[in-house]
Protein backbone atom coordinates (compact mmCIF):
# COMPACT_ATOMS: atom_id res chain seq x y z
CA UNK A 1 0.00 0.00 0.00
CA UNK A 2 1.10 3.66 -0.68
CA UNK A 3 0.44 6.85 0.04
CA UNK A 4 -0.51 8.97 -3.28
CA UNK A 5 -0.06 12.77 -2.98
CA UNK A 6 -2.41 15.36 -5.24
CA UNK A 7 -2.02 18.44 -5.33
CA UNK A 8 -3.59 21.85 -7.79
CA UNK A 9 -6.63 20.96 -9.87
CA UNK A 10 -6.11 17.47 -9.45
CA UNK A 11 -6.39 17.81 -5.58
CA UNK A 12 -9.62 20.15 -6.15
CA UNK A 13 -11.35 17.47 -8.53
CA UNK A 14 -10.26 14.65 -6.11
CA UNK A 15 -11.31 16.78 -3.10
CA UNK A 16 -8.57 15.30 -1.05
CA UNK A 17 -4.64 15.99 -0.97
CA UNK A 18 -3.60 12.38 -0.49
CA UNK A 19 -5.52 8.73 -1.27
CA UNK A 20 -4.16 5.07 -0.13
CA UNK A 21 -3.79 2.50 -2.98
CA UNK A 22 -3.41 -1.23 -2.76
CA UNK A 23 -0.98 -1.64 -5.22
CA UNK A 24 0.00 -4.84 -6.50
CA UNK A 25 3.84 -6.11 -5.56
CA UNK A 26 4.90 -5.26 -9.15
CA UNK A 27 3.16 -2.16 -9.66
CA UNK A 28 4.70 0.34 -11.71
CA UNK A 29 3.80 4.41 -11.75
CA UNK A 30 1.38 4.05 -14.96
CA UNK A 31 -0.80 1.57 -12.54
CA UNK A 32 -1.03 4.83 -10.25
CA UNK A 33 -2.22 7.00 -13.03
CA UNK A 34 -4.89 4.59 -13.84
CA UNK A 35 -5.74 3.70 -9.79
CA UNK A 36 -6.61 7.41 -9.81
CA UNK A 37 -8.36 7.77 -12.46
CA UNK A 38 -11.02 4.48 -11.59
CA UNK A 39 -11.01 5.89 -7.98
CA UNK A 40 -11.64 9.65 -9.55
CA UNK A 41 -13.02 9.81 -13.07
CA UNK A 42 -13.42 13.55 -12.95
CA UNK A 43 -9.92 13.75 -12.82
CA UNK A 44 -9.59 11.47 -16.04
CA UNK A 45 -9.05 14.78 -18.27
CA UNK A 46 -6.36 15.68 -16.54
CA UNK A 47 -3.98 12.66 -15.99
CA UNK A 48 -2.61 12.45 -19.82
CA UNK A 49 -0.42 16.06 -19.22
CA UNK A 50 -0.06 14.95 -15.47
CA UNK A 51 4.10 13.25 -14.60
CA UNK A 52 3.93 10.31 -11.80
CA UNK A 53 6.66 11.60 -9.24
CA UNK A 54 8.56 8.87 -6.78
CA UNK A 55 10.45 9.49 -4.05
CA UNK A 56 10.26 13.58 -5.37
CA UNK A 57 11.32 12.14 -8.28
CA UNK A 58 10.19 12.48 -12.03
CA UNK A 59 8.95 8.61 -12.34
CA UNK A 60 8.84 7.02 -16.32
CA UNK A 61 5.53 5.28 -16.96
CA UNK A 62 7.55 1.28 -16.05
CA UNK A 63 9.39 3.25 -12.56
CA UNK A 64 8.38 0.65 -10.27
CA UNK A 65 6.98 1.61 -7.30
CA UNK A 66 7.67 -0.20 -3.51
CA UNK A 67 6.08 -0.16 -0.07
CA UNK A 68 6.97 3.18 1.94
CA UNK A 69 7.54 4.98 -1.69
CA UNK A 70 6.06 8.62 -1.40
CA UNK A 71 4.42 8.61 -4.51
CA UNK A 72 2.70 12.26 -5.82
CA UNK A 73 0.77 13.14 -9.01
CA UNK A 74 2.01 16.39 -10.58
CA UNK A 75 -0.41 17.79 -12.85
CA UNK A 76 1.28 20.46 -15.68
CA UNK A 77 3.66 22.93 -13.12
CA UNK A 78 2.84 26.99 -13.40
CA UNK A 79 5.69 28.05 -10.65
CA UNK A 80 7.94 30.83 -12.17
CA UNK B 1 28.50 27.87 -0.41
CA UNK B 2 28.30 27.69 -4.09
CA UNK B 3 24.58 27.89 -4.38
CA UNK B 4 21.48 28.35 -2.52
CA UNK B 5 17.64 27.27 -2.80
CA UNK B 6 14.80 28.46 -1.30
CA UNK B 7 11.08 28.18 -1.03
CA UNK B 8 9.26 30.71 0.95
CA UNK B 9 5.97 31.58 2.55
CA UNK B 10 7.39 35.10 2.98
CA UNK B 11 8.40 38.34 0.55
CA UNK B 12 11.96 37.93 -1.55
CA UNK B 13 14.34 39.94 0.18
CA UNK B 14 17.05 41.17 -2.64
CA UNK B 15 19.42 42.17 -0.20
CA UNK B 16 19.61 38.04 1.02
CA UNK B 17 20.02 36.99 -2.79
CA UNK B 18 22.57 39.51 -3.28
CA UNK B 19 23.83 38.35 0.02
CA UNK B 20 24.24 34.90 -1.44
CA UNK B 21 25.22 35.86 -5.09
CA UNK B 22 28.90 38.15 -3.61
CA UNK B 23 32.31 37.22 -4.72
CA UNK B 24 34.84 39.19 -5.15
CA UNK B 25 35.91 37.07 -8.29
CA UNK B 26 33.00 37.23 -10.25
CA UNK B 27 32.49 40.15 -12.52
CA UNK B 28 29.07 39.87 -13.81
CA UNK B 29 25.66 38.54 -11.81
CA UNK B 30 22.78 38.48 -14.22
CA UNK B 31 19.16 37.91 -12.52
CA UNK B 32 15.90 37.13 -13.43
CA UNK B 33 13.03 38.04 -11.53
CA UNK B 34 9.45 36.91 -11.86
CA UNK B 35 6.55 39.42 -10.98
CA UNK B 36 2.82 39.06 -10.48
CA UNK B 37 1.44 40.26 -13.67
CA UNK B 38 -1.60 42.32 -13.61
CA UNK B 39 -3.38 40.62 -16.35
CA UNK B 40 -3.56 36.78 -18.21
CA UNK B 41 -4.58 37.43 -21.92
CA UNK B 42 -7.95 39.86 -21.54
CA UNK B 43 -8.76 38.92 -17.63
CA UNK B 44 -7.96 41.39 -14.76
CA UNK B 45 -5.78 39.60 -12.41
CA UNK B 46 -6.39 40.47 -8.32
CA UNK B 47 -4.13 37.91 -6.67
CA UNK B 48 -2.86 34.57 -6.81
CA UNK B 49 -2.21 31.85 -5.21
CA UNK B 50 1.37 29.59 -5.22
CA UNK B 51 0.99 25.78 -4.37
CA UNK B 52 3.60 23.75 -4.03
CA UNK B 53 4.76 20.12 -3.24
CA UNK B 54 7.19 21.50 -1.18
CA UNK B 55 9.48 18.87 -0.50
CA UNK B 56 10.24 18.08 -3.96
CA UNK B 57 10.46 21.55 -5.19
CA UNK B 58 12.96 21.99 -2.60
CA UNK B 59 15.05 18.72 -4.41
CA UNK B 60 13.91 19.97 -8.12
CA UNK B 61 15.63 23.78 -7.12
CA UNK B 62 18.83 22.10 -5.55
CA UNK B 63 18.74 19.64 -8.98
CA UNK B 64 18.41 22.36 -11.37
CA UNK B 65 20.86 24.84 -9.20
CA UNK B 66 23.28 21.90 -9.71
CA UNK B 67 23.13 21.29 -12.74
CA UNK B 68 23.70 25.23 -13.40
CA UNK B 69 27.09 25.35 -11.56
CA UNK B 70 27.85 21.76 -13.14
CA UNK B 71 27.23 22.72 -17.06
CA UNK B 72 28.59 26.03 -16.83
CA UNK B 73 31.38 27.63 -15.21
CA UNK B 74 29.90 29.99 -12.86
CA UNK B 75 30.59 30.98 -9.03
CA UNK B 76 27.14 31.40 -7.31
CA UNK B 77 23.43 30.29 -7.92
CA UNK B 78 20.62 31.82 -5.61
CA UNK B 79 17.34 30.78 -6.77
CA UNK B 80 14.11 31.71 -4.70
CA UNK B 81 10.70 30.85 -5.24
CA UNK B 82 7.56 32.48 -3.17
CA UNK B 83 4.49 30.52 -2.59
CA UNK B 84 0.97 31.05 -1.15
CA UNK B 85 -0.50 34.35 -1.42
CA UNK B 86 1.10 37.08 -4.04
CA UNK B 87 -0.27 40.03 -5.34
CA UNK B 88 0.35 42.28 -8.64
CA UNK B 89 3.70 43.25 -9.14
CA UNK B 90 5.04 41.40 -6.69
CA UNK B 91 8.56 39.66 -6.76
CA UNK B 92 7.23 35.28 -6.89
CA UNK B 93 10.39 34.00 -8.23
CA UNK B 94 14.23 34.91 -8.77
CA UNK B 95 17.21 33.16 -10.20
CA UNK B 96 20.55 34.82 -10.15
CA UNK B 97 24.17 33.86 -11.13
CA UNK B 98 27.89 35.19 -10.84
CA UNK B 99 30.08 34.39 -12.43
CA UNK B 100 33.57 35.84 -14.11
CA UNK B 101 32.33 36.36 -17.56
CA UNK B 102 28.65 37.34 -18.92
CA UNK B 103 28.01 34.89 -21.39
CA UNK B 104 27.89 31.83 -19.32
CA UNK B 105 26.01 33.54 -16.39
CA UNK B 106 23.22 34.65 -18.90
CA UNK B 107 22.78 31.19 -20.29
CA UNK B 108 22.75 29.69 -16.97
CA UNK B 109 20.42 31.88 -15.96
CA UNK B 110 17.99 31.39 -18.85
CA UNK B 111 18.60 27.93 -18.41
CA UNK B 112 17.33 27.79 -14.64
CA UNK B 113 14.56 29.84 -15.10
CA UNK B 114 13.05 27.46 -17.85
CA UNK B 115 13.97 24.58 -15.73
CA UNK B 116 11.96 26.11 -12.86
CA UNK B 117 9.36 26.76 -14.44
CA UNK B 118 9.16 23.35 -16.30
CA UNK B 119 10.02 20.88 -13.25
CA UNK B 120 8.96 22.77 -9.86
CA UNK B 121 6.36 21.41 -8.61
CA UNK B 122 4.90 24.65 -7.79
CA UNK B 123 1.04 25.45 -9.02
CA UNK B 124 -0.53 29.11 -9.53
CA UNK B 125 -4.10 29.92 -9.01
CA UNK B 126 -5.01 32.94 -10.45
CA UNK B 127 -7.72 35.19 -8.88
CA UNK B 128 -9.50 37.59 -11.59
CA UNK B 129 -11.82 40.87 -10.86
CA UNK B 130 -14.74 39.27 -12.27
CA UNK B 131 -14.62 36.57 -9.52
CA UNK B 132 -13.45 33.81 -11.16
CA UNK B 133 -10.16 31.87 -10.78
CA UNK B 134 -8.28 29.18 -12.41
CA UNK B 135 -4.93 26.98 -12.53
CA UNK B 136 -2.84 28.13 -15.18
CA UNK B 137 -0.11 25.85 -16.90
CA UNK B 138 3.51 27.01 -17.85
CA UNK B 139 3.94 26.73 -21.53
CA UNK B 140 7.51 26.75 -21.26
CA UNK C 1 8.91 56.83 -19.36
CA UNK C 2 9.82 53.67 -21.42
CA UNK C 3 13.51 53.31 -20.48
CA UNK C 4 15.70 55.37 -18.10
CA UNK C 5 19.69 55.76 -18.60
CA UNK C 6 22.22 57.40 -16.41
CA UNK C 7 25.95 58.04 -15.76
CA UNK C 8 26.65 58.54 -12.19
CA UNK C 9 29.07 59.48 -9.60
CA UNK C 10 27.46 58.08 -6.68
CA UNK C 11 26.76 54.56 -5.52
CA UNK C 12 24.01 52.74 -7.70
CA UNK C 13 20.69 52.50 -5.90
CA UNK C 14 19.22 48.81 -7.06
CA UNK C 15 16.06 50.52 -5.91
CA UNK C 16 15.55 53.51 -8.40
CA UNK C 17 16.30 50.46 -11.22
CA UNK C 18 13.75 48.62 -9.67
CA UNK C 19 11.32 51.63 -9.39
CA UNK C 20 12.10 52.29 -12.99
CA UNK C 21 11.58 48.95 -14.09
CA UNK C 22 7.90 48.40 -12.15
CA UNK C 23 5.16 47.69 -14.58
CA UNK C 24 2.37 45.95 -13.62
CA UNK C 25 2.21 44.49 -17.30
CA UNK C 26 5.50 42.77 -17.19
CA UNK C 27 5.74 39.38 -16.01
CA UNK C 28 9.51 38.96 -16.04
CA UNK C 29 12.70 41.47 -15.64
CA UNK C 30 16.26 40.50 -16.65
CA UNK C 31 19.00 42.40 -14.82
CA UNK C 32 22.95 42.23 -15.78
CA UNK C 33 25.18 44.15 -12.82
CA UNK C 34 28.94 44.54 -13.26
CA UNK C 35 30.74 44.23 -10.82
CA UNK C 36 34.27 45.63 -9.89
CA UNK C 37 36.39 42.06 -9.57
CA UNK C 38 39.08 41.24 -7.13
CA UNK C 39 41.53 40.69 -9.62
CA UNK C 40 42.67 41.47 -13.48
CA UNK C 41 44.42 37.74 -14.93
CA UNK C 42 47.15 37.67 -11.64
CA UNK C 43 47.23 41.02 -10.03
CA UNK C 44 45.06 41.66 -7.14
CA UNK C 45 42.68 44.69 -7.88
CA UNK C 46 42.54 47.40 -5.10
CA UNK C 47 40.21 49.69 -6.67
CA UNK C 48 39.51 51.90 -10.08
CA UNK C 49 38.69 54.82 -11.51
CA UNK C 50 36.07 55.00 -14.37
CA UNK C 51 36.27 57.60 -16.57
CA UNK C 52 33.44 59.24 -19.20
CA UNK C 53 32.85 61.26 -21.91
CA UNK C 54 30.14 62.00 -19.83
CA UNK C 55 27.75 63.55 -23.04
CA UNK C 56 28.90 61.43 -25.66
CA UNK C 57 28.30 58.74 -23.14
CA UNK C 58 24.95 59.95 -22.19
CA UNK C 59 23.81 59.95 -25.75
CA UNK C 60 25.55 56.15 -26.49
CA UNK C 61 22.93 55.10 -23.53
CA UNK C 62 19.89 56.32 -24.75
CA UNK C 63 20.77 54.95 -28.17
CA UNK C 64 21.26 51.92 -27.20
CA UNK C 65 17.81 52.07 -25.54
CA UNK C 66 16.36 52.97 -28.35
CA UNK C 67 17.47 50.24 -29.94
CA UNK C 68 16.80 47.44 -27.47
CA UNK C 69 13.08 48.89 -27.28
CA UNK C 70 12.89 49.50 -30.82
CA UNK C 71 14.16 45.92 -31.88
CA UNK C 72 12.16 43.78 -28.78
CA UNK C 73 9.29 43.98 -27.52
CA UNK C 74 9.89 45.21 -24.05
CA UNK C 75 8.30 47.43 -22.11
CA UNK C 76 11.01 48.84 -19.88
CA UNK C 77 14.72 49.61 -19.73
CA UNK C 78 17.28 50.91 -17.23
CA UNK C 79 21.42 51.59 -17.64
CA UNK C 80 23.38 53.42 -15.19
CA UNK C 81 26.96 53.58 -15.09
CA UNK C 82 28.90 54.77 -12.36
CA UNK C 83 32.25 56.41 -12.68
CA UNK C 84 34.53 57.82 -10.60
CA UNK C 85 36.36 56.05 -8.03
CA UNK C 86 34.75 52.25 -7.31
CA UNK C 87 36.21 49.54 -4.70
CA UNK C 88 36.09 45.74 -5.29
CA UNK C 89 32.73 44.68 -5.24
CA UNK C 90 31.03 47.71 -5.57
CA UNK C 91 28.63 48.02 -8.74
CA UNK C 92 29.82 49.60 -11.98
CA UNK C 93 26.60 49.18 -14.34
CA UNK C 94 23.46 48.02 -14.42
CA UNK C 95 21.11 46.92 -17.19
CA UNK C 96 17.65 46.13 -16.36
CA UNK C 97 14.50 45.10 -18.95
CA UNK C 98 11.01 44.00 -17.82
CA UNK C 99 8.97 42.45 -20.74
CA UNK C 100 5.79 40.14 -20.80
CA UNK C 101 7.88 37.18 -22.02
CA UNK C 102 11.32 36.24 -20.80
CA UNK C 103 12.93 35.03 -23.69
CA UNK C 104 13.28 38.87 -25.32
CA UNK C 105 14.02 40.53 -21.94
CA UNK C 106 16.83 38.02 -21.91
CA UNK C 107 17.76 39.33 -25.45
CA UNK C 108 17.87 42.73 -24.79
CA UNK C 109 19.64 42.52 -22.03
CA UNK C 110 22.57 41.18 -23.52
CA UNK C 111 22.47 43.03 -26.34
CA UNK C 112 22.37 45.95 -23.77
CA UNK C 113 25.08 45.19 -21.75
CA UNK C 114 27.30 43.67 -24.87
CA UNK C 115 26.98 47.45 -26.69
CA UNK C 116 27.72 49.34 -23.07
CA UNK C 117 30.86 47.33 -23.25
CA UNK C 118 31.44 47.88 -27.15
CA UNK C 119 30.20 51.49 -27.66
CA UNK C 120 29.93 53.70 -24.61
CA UNK C 121 33.11 56.26 -24.19
CA UNK C 122 33.98 55.20 -19.96
CA UNK C 123 37.35 54.28 -19.36
CA UNK C 124 38.50 51.62 -16.06
CA UNK C 125 41.83 52.24 -14.69
CA UNK C 126 42.99 49.96 -12.22
CA UNK C 127 44.94 49.83 -9.30
CA UNK C 128 46.99 46.39 -8.62
CA UNK C 129 48.77 45.82 -5.10
CA UNK C 130 52.06 45.75 -6.70
CA UNK C 131 51.71 49.60 -7.10
CA UNK C 132 50.65 49.58 -10.91
CA UNK C 133 48.28 50.72 -12.83
CA UNK C 134 46.49 50.69 -16.13
CA UNK C 135 43.97 51.31 -18.73
CA UNK C 136 41.71 48.30 -19.85
CA UNK C 137 40.30 47.41 -22.63
CA UNK C 138 37.46 45.51 -23.34
CA UNK C 139 37.58 42.41 -25.08
CA UNK C 140 33.81 42.44 -26.23
CA UNK D 1 39.16 75.57 -36.41
CA UNK D 2 38.05 72.51 -34.05
CA UNK D 3 38.56 71.59 -30.45
CA UNK D 4 39.32 67.98 -30.09
CA UNK D 5 39.20 65.88 -26.87
CA UNK D 6 41.40 63.70 -25.45
CA UNK D 7 40.35 60.78 -22.80
CA UNK D 8 41.92 57.91 -20.89
CA UNK D 9 45.00 56.80 -22.08
CA UNK D 10 45.48 58.94 -25.02
CA UNK D 11 44.46 62.06 -22.62
CA UNK D 12 47.74 60.71 -20.58
CA UNK D 13 49.64 60.06 -22.78
CA UNK D 14 49.40 63.99 -24.47
CA UNK D 15 49.52 65.45 -21.54
CA UNK D 16 46.10 67.12 -22.08
CA UNK D 17 42.16 66.54 -22.34
CA UNK D 18 41.45 68.71 -25.65
CA UNK D 19 43.67 70.60 -28.19
CA UNK D 20 43.07 73.13 -30.69
CA UNK D 21 43.82 71.67 -34.31
CA UNK D 22 43.66 74.11 -37.74
CA UNK D 23 42.18 72.25 -40.31
CA UNK D 24 41.25 72.19 -43.81
CA UNK D 25 37.59 73.33 -44.98
CA UNK D 26 37.41 69.72 -46.32
CA UNK D 27 39.23 67.88 -43.35
CA UNK D 28 37.25 64.48 -42.60
CA UNK D 29 37.89 62.42 -39.57
CA UNK D 30 40.95 60.76 -40.86
CA UNK D 31 42.15 64.13 -40.84
CA UNK D 32 42.17 64.33 -36.80
CA UNK D 33 43.72 61.10 -36.19
CA UNK D 34 46.62 62.15 -38.62
CA UNK D 35 46.94 65.48 -36.70
CA UNK D 36 47.06 64.16 -33.22
CA UNK D 37 49.63 61.73 -33.87
CA UNK D 38 51.54 64.40 -35.70
CA UNK D 39 51.45 66.83 -32.53
CA UNK D 40 51.88 63.83 -30.14
CA UNK D 41 54.08 61.01 -31.62
CA UNK D 42 53.80 59.13 -27.61
CA UNK D 43 49.91 58.57 -28.80
CA UNK D 44 51.12 56.88 -32.20
CA UNK D 45 50.57 53.57 -31.87
CA UNK D 46 46.95 53.99 -29.74
CA UNK D 47 45.62 55.78 -32.60
CA UNK D 48 44.97 52.60 -35.18
CA UNK D 49 42.43 51.01 -32.44
CA UNK D 50 41.56 54.40 -31.73
CA UNK D 51 37.93 56.24 -33.21
CA UNK D 52 36.81 59.43 -34.00
CA UNK D 53 33.78 60.73 -32.46
CA UNK D 54 32.11 63.84 -34.34
CA UNK D 55 29.44 65.30 -32.10
CA UNK D 56 28.87 62.74 -29.67
CA UNK D 57 28.56 60.06 -32.71
CA UNK D 58 31.07 57.71 -33.89
CA UNK D 59 32.80 58.76 -37.53
CA UNK D 60 33.60 57.08 -40.27
CA UNK D 61 37.18 57.97 -41.61
CA UNK D 62 35.69 59.93 -44.13
CA UNK D 63 32.60 61.75 -42.46
CA UNK D 64 33.90 65.64 -43.08
CA UNK D 65 34.48 67.85 -40.19
CA UNK D 66 33.25 71.06 -39.95
CA UNK D 67 33.75 74.14 -38.15
CA UNK D 68 32.31 74.04 -34.21
CA UNK D 69 31.92 70.37 -34.67
CA UNK D 70 32.86 68.78 -31.06
CA UNK D 71 35.06 66.19 -32.14
CA UNK D 72 36.64 63.32 -29.51
CA UNK D 73 39.26 60.43 -29.42
CA UNK D 74 38.40 57.60 -28.38
CA UNK D 75 40.68 55.09 -27.69
CA UNK D 76 39.22 51.31 -26.90
CA UNK D 77 36.63 51.54 -24.11
CA UNK D 78 36.21 49.63 -20.62
CA UNK D 79 33.54 50.02 -19.25
CA UNK D 80 30.66 47.74 -18.38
Amino acid sequence: MVVVRLFAQVRELAGTSAIQLELPDDARAADVASAIVERFPLVAPLMPSARIAINRAFADADTPIRVGDEVAVIPPVSGG
Amino acid sequence: MLSWVHVTLEAIDPTAIDRHLEDPASGGRVLFEGVVRDRHHDRQVLALEYEAYAEMAGEQLRAIAATMTARWPIRRVAIVHRIGRLLVGETAVVVGVASLHRAEAFEACRYGIDAVKRDVPIWKHEHYADGTSRWQENDC
